[in-house]
């Protein structure tokens, strides 16, 4: 075969929507030889996953391609009529989705899956096949793939269903492959992996790559070229390392500079963002002598009424204005540790002090009416169910204000509430707007506002930036760095992004099915970890660094 | 709300209508049968409770649009003062069991634990019950008066809105804005009425709209076997099962007009229930 | 056997016992009860305006091939039909003629009450003879006794074959008789599905029909179907025979079309009443009675409710004002007068009216809703409020049982119509029947002594004295006695009215 | 397999959970029988000149003498053997009664869910495969008519129509033609004892006979499950595994019925199983227009006369039936959808 796979010229895709049409790809052109893997990089909306679905024709029937042309293998497919898509599907071009468990039908075994692929383009017997599907599941390097043949994607882990997805999309052997962040929402552990996995597979097989993502770790670390979207247009496309080390477009500059490093600091990470004084995180002045502890949590565990074990024999002290990071896998026990401290949920057993008082024993229940209610504060994960559809960002901030502060509906409250806007930098006239009219980032600064609000002297952040772009995410968490000194407030911050935890973290502990298994000072222990599994965690984030796995061999 | 909110509700209404005529048609449908309910006693041609037995059974004529019963009267100013009853019947039986329901589906949603399966029992018991039949038995030991059918339509309905609630409050009740209530100092109680009540109230609003029509055929029913409204207050279920004994002696006029009212009520709510998922639902709205 | 001589009849309501002497017993079952069972005597038949009735003052043998009254009017001595036979082919004996009676009047059953009527109380009146002769001893000279004993209650019953099914809790195998015929009646019960169907097969051995023939029908089927509109359809469409029991506007509609035969006949033994408590204020005073009785819109509600099928009992003209018969029911001398009305009202201290309930049963709906309406809306002119209650069945008889209803809509039947019996029943005692409630001591005196009145125009006067009372107090209201129409094929023959408001399958044929 | 013995286990669990609700319906029905104000002794004591005396002897037949918690107590007590009293009305045992109507409600109940499956789910469907289209909104108007029309009403104008005027159906007078001679009964269900015993003319009959009942009942059940159908189809279909699906180029029979379909009818089952059980109970009036010799008539004369024994072993007979359908959609359920049985 001569000349590119792929090759996209002017495309543009416009959807039809209630506000009229939206021009959501414009003008995006790219070409990519037979076996080559491309990085698709850019914020969410940005067009990235819409291109991938013009190229294979799984368009919303509300989306259309208004203009350009796409050629694969030398042939024009931009008008193709569902006859020539149903053997260009699968068989020439397939795809890969970013939320594995959704995209396997939950009702079908994934060994028939796999083999309702094979099926729908070779004319073979339905038990072949299905000793076909058995190889693939192999071939994805599947433990036990006699056994899971019959499992169904719940039975499953995320890991393992990306990797049955995987064989459904080789399964015929086409010659482009579009992953469509085919590792979010999976763990920096298993993210590594299932990479690696894909990369070897495409490798091996000659298929062509578009690997589409929001992490340009990610992209950098397996990509050759790596082409950079905004606003449904492309600004720039090099290779890996130039484009970190010399970014040209500014969108690409604010994009680098924005994702979190191994050696990045929080200051860096907005380059022409609001200037922040500058505090140097190492010189917090020392508790003077004999104050009290702020948190110091004695050997709690939580125990659901199910019977597992969700924490088990946690303790950590905290002083005032002291940040501590949480990390660990999913499902590692973070969320129900910083319920606890938040006073959300019981523990089972063991003590919690704050500011040497004994709060533990206050029932969840009842917390709500103690004096302390206003001391602990917390920041949700996703800002958008962290913020009630029905109240104005306005009244989210101001909710804590009336019911802890017993403030009254007036001036008085209208101005407290704006300064809380003005110092998380929300613009005051979005605060009359409901959730659903702002975008993630606004929402994460009202929920921010809202735990502010009463001056709390501790904050917990569940993953606080996990749902958002690392653009936003960088401003975010600049803006907390910014509050917390201001306030000489104390953080609990949990993630499971270790750059982040890094960055922001004087300590670290770090979490794995309930029990700590490490702690001790961030940048030692990420630059030294004690422990096998803080190794692993922290050689699964992905690095910018030269593209090792696609080294030539 | 603020003045904002209105606005913004009225344009988002007036959006969706345009973009699904069928809703638009209901909703229009609807209106105007609150506003024959409103007007029945100025709209009827006839008074419908004055009998003139030499003129029945007369069939649809210029003097009575849509004939005239058994006993003379005019069946169109029956049909039309009717309306008010029917409306009154199905909303407050709907509204009751929706209130008393989603309360206390939210609270078991929420809470879980004991409450919650105390209730679910109860709701156990009532749902296992032949729900016709539990109305009858209800109508025939209170008596047949329009508030014991009112209670009896109202209670056959609870299961259903106490599991509505319950299930639509048990996925939110985790969400990071609930628990950002308490963190904000609400009590339990206060965060299931005040903050997860009326987010799952549109949800329930469609069911709402639905069960109007249902309960109109329910009162229907309790007619035909002879437990509805006292004669000889016009009732459309009454009206159409009086005037299905005449189907045999070619009387179409007698079950054919209310028939043809109590559809058009039922259709109405019930496209207009479909149509109400859009209009409430906060995610569609921009 | 050929589908012409097979009799299908649909009806309303079921036969839900075989003996219909189980309390709760339907008219079907009363009217099955006729064909599969005999007794010793049977009612003849007249006619009336051209239609064939009941007759109560014929009364013929049936398994009684003659019997005899004492000139003291104290014994009846009845002869048995030698060649009777009980449906197992055993011979009807005096001995089982003897075991009915005596477990009629003792046994917890309907036969009970209604042969005390007739002065049939004890088991020591019956006695055996010889197996063919049976004697009946009467405390008194009862007209009533005779006919009492063509009614329905006193079956005779094949006693051995009911004894062998006897238990010590249940001694007059009323259980067993609830599901199994054990008669010598004209057809024997071939499928009995209770509230769905009964299918009987022709007794040939029976020989008690007219010129001592079998029944007509070599089969019957007896079969519910609940939806009147429907019965119509099915007798129209010639998929049923006979049909009994049609809503007003249906038998109109088919007698308009004129394919079908329509025979109707005012129920001679039966009246609707519109009723009122005598003893509950404000119906205790007789003045609000009659103006009550002058303001009801008596055409109207005989219009709409019958569509005026019926014997109308109002609007009569009683010349000097005295009853011009002492038969009862008799059309009364009242009309629509609210003038009158008004009258009686004020007089009775209220003229400006008072507020009241007006009930009726939900198994009446039919008539009784537009009558409701009407005397609600009548009613209203003269100022009296009337709530119209629409109650179920069992509540309906639990509150006139209870005597709690003011004002309510009811009938009565009477299986021997003669004037005392229709007053000593119903307008006398603490009893569910007596639905005016009155207690007048006048009417007790004449009605007890017209019971035993042998002298023909003694009771004619006796029985003129009662209506006149009747009228002055006005105690309840006879409207009418309402229609009863039998649809049937044309080719169906021999539709005879009965006391059971029933057909009498045994009388009909196929031309 | 383990999975169908979770679902067995599962089900035999749910099984004994509801045994109070169970418990709790026969009390509760017991309390409102006799909360009704009707007075079953006096109602069935109508012949003339009943007096007194007749009243108490039905009401110590009936036992309503003994104070009320004795009759709670004997009442449980004759249940637990399986006596379910006697019924005034047909003056035969209740459980009799209703074991030979059972079959009949049942036959009728479920034919008429058949049929309103049937036409439901491809309505359903097709109206989800273009939503907003006309076909959609005709979809929606035809199932809201259905709804919008009291049975009792589209009965008789069925029975008008298609017995009465043009004849095509045979006289609307239960189950089977009065003329033609019954199968032998195995299961009850008469056109499955038809075809056990060969007889196909008479297997036509009761179909025929079977037709207008089932549909009018049918008609009024097809919006609920249409509109469910429509529903999860609807979500289904944009779901990310029918888009997997399409990606590898599966046809679109298999896509839609495969994969869309197939995950679109879990709801559906839960749907149609509470629709069987009220349709059970609620099909009272169907029954009675059509003479059809069910359960749910018998119950409802007994109703109106205060026969409190029918009506109890009747309540009592659709609540364990309501119980037995939820554990038979749990099976199902469990059958069609792996995840089921982890909860
Ligand atoms: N079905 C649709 N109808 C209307 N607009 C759409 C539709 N699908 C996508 N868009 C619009 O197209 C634009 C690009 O969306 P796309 O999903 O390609 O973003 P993305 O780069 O993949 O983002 P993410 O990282 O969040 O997946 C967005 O502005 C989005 O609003
Ligand atoms: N209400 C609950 N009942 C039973 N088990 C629970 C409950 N909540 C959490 N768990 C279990 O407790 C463990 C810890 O959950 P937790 O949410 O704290 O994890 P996490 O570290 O926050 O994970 P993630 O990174 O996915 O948010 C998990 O195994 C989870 O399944
Ligand atoms: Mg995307
Ligand atoms: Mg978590």
């Amino acid at each position: 075969m001569s000349g590119p796979l792929l090759e996209v010229d002017d495309l543009r895709v416009t959807f039809s929507t209630r506000r009229g049409p939206v021009e959501a790809v414009r003008g995006v052109s790219l070409s990519l030889e037979p076996g080559e893997m491309l990085g698709l990089v850019g914020e969410s909306g940005s067009g990235k996953s819409v291109t991938g679905f013009a190229i294979t024709h799984l368009l919303d029937n509300a989306g259309r391609i208004t203009d350009g042309r796409i050629r694969f293998k030398g042939q024009d497919i931009t008008r193709a009529g569902s006859a020539d898509l149903r053997s260009l599907h699968g068989a020439a071009m397939a795809m890969i989705f970013q939320n594995p468990r959704a995209a396997l039908n939950p009702i079908r075994t994934v060994g028939q899956q796999v083999a309702d692929a094979i099926l729908a383009h070779r004319r073979i017997s339905r038990s072949e096949a299905l000793d076909e599907a058995l190889k693939l599941l192999r071939a994805v390097q599947i433990r036990d793939p006699e056994r899971r043949m019959s499992a169904y994607p719940h039975e499953l882990s995320g890991g393992m269903c990306q990797r049955v997805m995987i064989a459904v999309a080789i399964s015929c052997n086409p010659s482009l492959l579009i992953a469509d962040e085919p590792t979010t929402g999976l763990d920096v552990t298993t993210q590594k992996v299932v990479m690696d996995l894909l990369a070897h597979i495409a490798a091996e097989r000659g298929m062509a790559t578009i690997l589409i993502t929001h992490d340009l770790g990610l992209a950098a670390r397996y990509c050759r070229r790596v082409v950079v979207m905004e606003q449904g247009r492309l600004v720039e496309e090099a290779e890996p390392l130039t484009l970190f080390h010399r970014p040209q477009h500014p969108y690409t500059k604010r994009l680098v500079a924005a994702s979190p490093t191994a050696t990045s600091r929080i200051e860096d990470l907005v380059p022409d963002g609001e200037p922040i004084p500058l505090v140097e995180v190492t010189e917090l002045p020392p508790p003077p002598h004999g104050t009290p502890l702020l948190l110091d949590v004695k050997t709690i565990a939580k125990r659901f009424d199910d019977g597992t074990l969700g924490v088990a024999d946690f303790s950590m002290t905290m002083r005032g204005g002291e940040s501590v990071g949480l990390v660990g896998e999913s499902g590692s026990g973070k969320s129900t540790t910083s319920r606890m401290i938040c006073r959300l949920i019981d523990p089972s057993e063991g003590e919690i002090l704050f500011d040497g008082q004994a709060i533990g024993q206050i029932p969840a229940r009842d917390f709500h009416a103690s004096e302390l209610r206003k001391d602990i504060q917390i920041v949700f994960q996703d800002p958008n169910d962290s913020l009630n559809p029905r109240y104005t960002a306005f009244d989210c901030i101001a909710h804590p204000l009336l019911r802890l502060l017993n403030m009254r509906a007036g001036d008085a409250l209208r101005r407290r509430v704006e300064e809380c806007a003005d110092r998380v930098g929300l613009p005051r006239e979005l605060l009359q707007r409901f959730p659903h009219q702002l975008s993630g980032g606004q929402k994460a600064r009202v929920g921010i506002a809202r735990a502010i609000a009463c001056r709390p002297r501790l904050l917990v952040l569940d993953e606080p930036t996990a749902a958002l772009d690392v653009s936003v995410q960088a401003v975010v968490l600049q803006l907390l760095n910014r509050l917390r000194r201001e306030d000489n407030l104390a953080f609990l911050f949990v993630s499971h992004d270790l750059n982040v935890v890094r960055m922001m973290c004087d300590r670290t502990i770090v979490l794995r099915t309930g029990v700590i298994v490490e702690q001790g000072e961030s940048r030692a222990l990420f630059a030294n970890p004690q422990t096998e599994y803080t190794r692993e965690l922290v050689d699964a984030v992905p690095h910018i660094a030269p593209p090792v796995a696609l080294a030539p061999a | 709300m603020s003045t904002i909110e209105t606005s913004s509700t009225l344009r988002h209404t007036a959006f969706v209508l345009r973009g699904n005529p069928v809703t638009a048609v209901a909703a229009g449908g609807a209106l105007l049968l609150a506003l024959i309910a409103i007007f029945a006693p100025w709209l009827a041609p006839y008074d419908p409770v004055v009998s003139d037995v030499p003129q029945a059974l007369l069939p649809p004529s210029a003097a009575h649009w849509a004939g005239t019963d058994q006993l003379g009267r005019d069946v169109l100013s029956r049909l039309i003062v009717a309306s008010r009853l029917d409306l009154t019947i199905a909303v407050t039986a709907v509204a009751v069991s929706f209130a008393l329901g989603s309360v206390i589906g939210a609270l078991c949603g929420y809470s879980g634990g004991r409450l919650d399966k105390a209730v679910g029992r109860f709701v156990d018991v009532l749902m296992a019950f032949p729900l016709f039949v539990l109305a009858m038995a209800m109508v025939a030991a209170l008596g047949n008066r329009v508030e014991n059918i009112v209670i009896a339509t109202a209670i056959i309905n609870l299961p259903f809105y106490i599991r509505f609630a319950r299930a639509e409050v048990n996925i939110r009740r985790n969400l990071g804005w609930v628990e950002a209530a308490r963190a904000c100092g609400e009590s339990h109680v206060a965060v299931v009425l005040r903050f997860l009540l009326p987010n799952v109230l549109p949800a329930m609003a469609v069911q709402m709209s639905l069960n109007l029509g249902w309960a109109i055929l329910n009162a229907a029913g309790l007619s035909f076997i002879g437990l509805g409204v006292k004669p000889p207050t016009p009732e459309w279920g009454i009206m159409v099962a009086e005037g299905a004994r005449f189907i045999s002696t070619g009387r179409w006029w007698l079950v054919a007009f209310p028939g043809l009212a109590l559809m058009s009520a039922v259709l109405c709510f019930n496209l207009l229930g479909d149509g109400l998922r859009d209009i409430l639902d906060p995610r569609m709205r921009t | 056997q050929s589908r012409a001589e097979t009799l299908r009849y649909v009806t309303g309501a079921t036969v839900n016992t075989l003996d219909p002497n189980i309390p709760g017993s339907t008219r079907e079952a009363f009217a099955l009860s006729m064909s599969s069972y005999d007794r010793l005597v049977s009612f003849g038949r007249k006619q009336l305006n051209g239609k064939w009735v009941f007759d109560l003052d014929t009364i013929t043998g049936e398994l009684a091939e003659s019997f005899q009254v004492s000139p003291d009017g104290l014994k009846i001595t009845f002869k048995l039909r030698p060649d009777a036979k009980f449906q197992d082919g055993s011979p009807v004996t005096a001995e089982d003629v003897k075991w009915s009676l005596d477990r009629c009047v003792t046994a917890p059953i309907l036969g009970k009450a209604q042969l005390l009527t007739g002065s049939l109380t004890s088991a020591d009146q019956f006695k055996v003879i010889d197996p063919l002769t049976f004697e009946v001893t009467l405390p008194k000279p009862d007209k009533l006794a005779l006919p009492n004993l063509a009614t329905v209650y006193p079956i005779i019953i094949n006693s051995k074959l009911a004894k062998s099914h006897a238990t010590a809790d249940d001694p007059w195998a009323l259980n067993w008789t609830k599901e199994n015929a054990a008669g010598s009646g004209a057809y024997s019960v071939e499928t009995f599905k209770p509230g769905e169907q009964v299918i009987a097969k022709r007794n040939d051995a029976w020989n008690r029909g007219a010129p001592d023939k079998p029944a007509a029908f070599k089969r019957l089927i007896i079969q519910s179907v609940p939806e009147p509109a429907t019965r119509a359809n099915l007798v129209e469409r010639g998929d049923a025979d006979l049909v009994i029991d049609l809503q007003a506007s249906d038998v109109q509609s088919l007698e308009g079309k004129g394919k079908l035969k329509v025979i109707s006949t005012p129920q001679y033994n039966a009246v609707t009443f519109i009723s009122m408590n005598n003893t509950l204020p404000p119906f205790d005073n007789v003045n609000v009675r009659r103006a009550i009785a002058y303001a009801l819109p008596y055409d109207d509600m005989f219009k709409a409710a019958l569509f005026g099928r019926g014997a109308p009992l109002y609007g009569a003209t009683w010349a000097d004002g005295k009853p011009p018969s002492g038969s009862y029911p008799i059309p009364q001398p009242i009309k629509l007068d609210l003038d009158k009305a008004k009258a009686y009202l004020k007089e009775a201290g209220m003229p400006d009216g008072f507020s009241t309930t007006f009930s009726f049963n939900v198994g009446q709906a039919a008539t009784a809703e537009p009558m409701a309406a009407l005397v609600k809306e009548q009613l209203g002119k003269i100022g009296i409020k009337v709530d119209i209650q629409k109650l179920p069945d069992a509540q309906m008889s639990t509150a006139i049982n209870e005597k709690k209803l003011p004002f309510f809509i009811e009938g009565i039947v009477a299986w021997l119509p003669s004037t005392d019996y229709f007053y000593r029943n119903f307008y006398t005692g603490k009893q569910r029947w007596n639905y005016s409630s009155t207690d007048n001591a006048e009417l007790e005196k004449v009605a007890q002594a017209a019971r035993f009145e042998a002298d023909k125009a003694k009771y004619e006067e006796e029985g003129k004295e009662l209506n006149a009372i009747h009228y002055d107090q006005m105690f309840q209201i006879p409207i009418w006695q309402a229609s009863q129409d039998a649809v049937m094929q044309p080719t169906v023959d021999g539709y005879v009215y009965q006391f059971t408001r029933q057909v009498d399958y045994r009388n009909l044929s196929r031309k | 397999m383990g999975t169908i013995g979770a679902t067995l286990l599962r089900a035999g669990r749910r099984f004994v959970s509801s045994l109070p609700a169970l418990f709790g319906v026969l009390v509760f029905t017991f309390l409102l029988m006799r909360v009704l104000p009707g007075d079953p002794a006096v109602f069935f004591a109508s012949g003339p000149n009943a007096g007194k005396e007749e009243i108490e002897v039905i009401r110590r037949q009936l036992g309503l003498d003994k104070p009320l918690p004795n009759q709670l107590a004997i009442y449980l007590y004759d249940v637990g053997r399986g006596n379910l009293g006697r019924s005034m009305m047909t003056g035969q045992a209740v459980a009799k009664d209703l074991k030979e109507r059972l079959p009949a409600s049942l036959e009728l109940t479920l034919t008429a869910l058949l049929i309103a499956l049937v036409s439901a789910v491809p309505l359903g469907v097709l109206a989800a495969l273009r939503p907003g289209s006309l076909v959609d909104h005709s979809v929606r108007l035809f199932c809201s008519l259905g709804v919008c029309v009291p049975t009792f009403v589209s009965g008789l104008l069925l029975i008008y129509v298609f017995y009465y005027l043009l004849g095509f159906a045979p006289d609307p007078t239960g189950r089977i033609d009065i003329f033609a001679t019954l199968p032998p009964q195995r299961t009850g269900f008469l056109i499955i004892d038809f075809l056990l015993a060969g007889d196909l003319e008479g297997w036509w009959a009761a179909a025929r006979q079977l037709m207008l009942p089932a549909l009018t009942m049918a008609l009024f059940v097809i919006a609920p499950l249409a509109r469910i159908t429509r529903a999860s189809m609807l979500v289904s279909l944009g779901s990310d595994f029918v888009r997997t699906a399409r990606s590898v180029g599966l046809s679109w029979w298999r896509i839609v019925v495969t994969y869309a379909l197939r995950n679109a009818l879990l709801p559906v089952i839960t749907i149609a199983g509470i629709v069987f059980s009220t349709m059970l109970g609620a099909n009272v009036l169907v029954e009675k227009v059509f003479s059809w010799p069910g359960v749910a008539s018998y119950a409802l004369d007994a109703l109106l006369v205060s026969d409190y024994a029918p009506v109890q072993g009747f309540v009592l007979l659709m609540a364990t039936i309501f119980v037995i359908v939820n554990l038979v959609v749990d099976v199902l359920y469990g059958i069609a959808d792996p995840r089921a049985t982890v909860a």
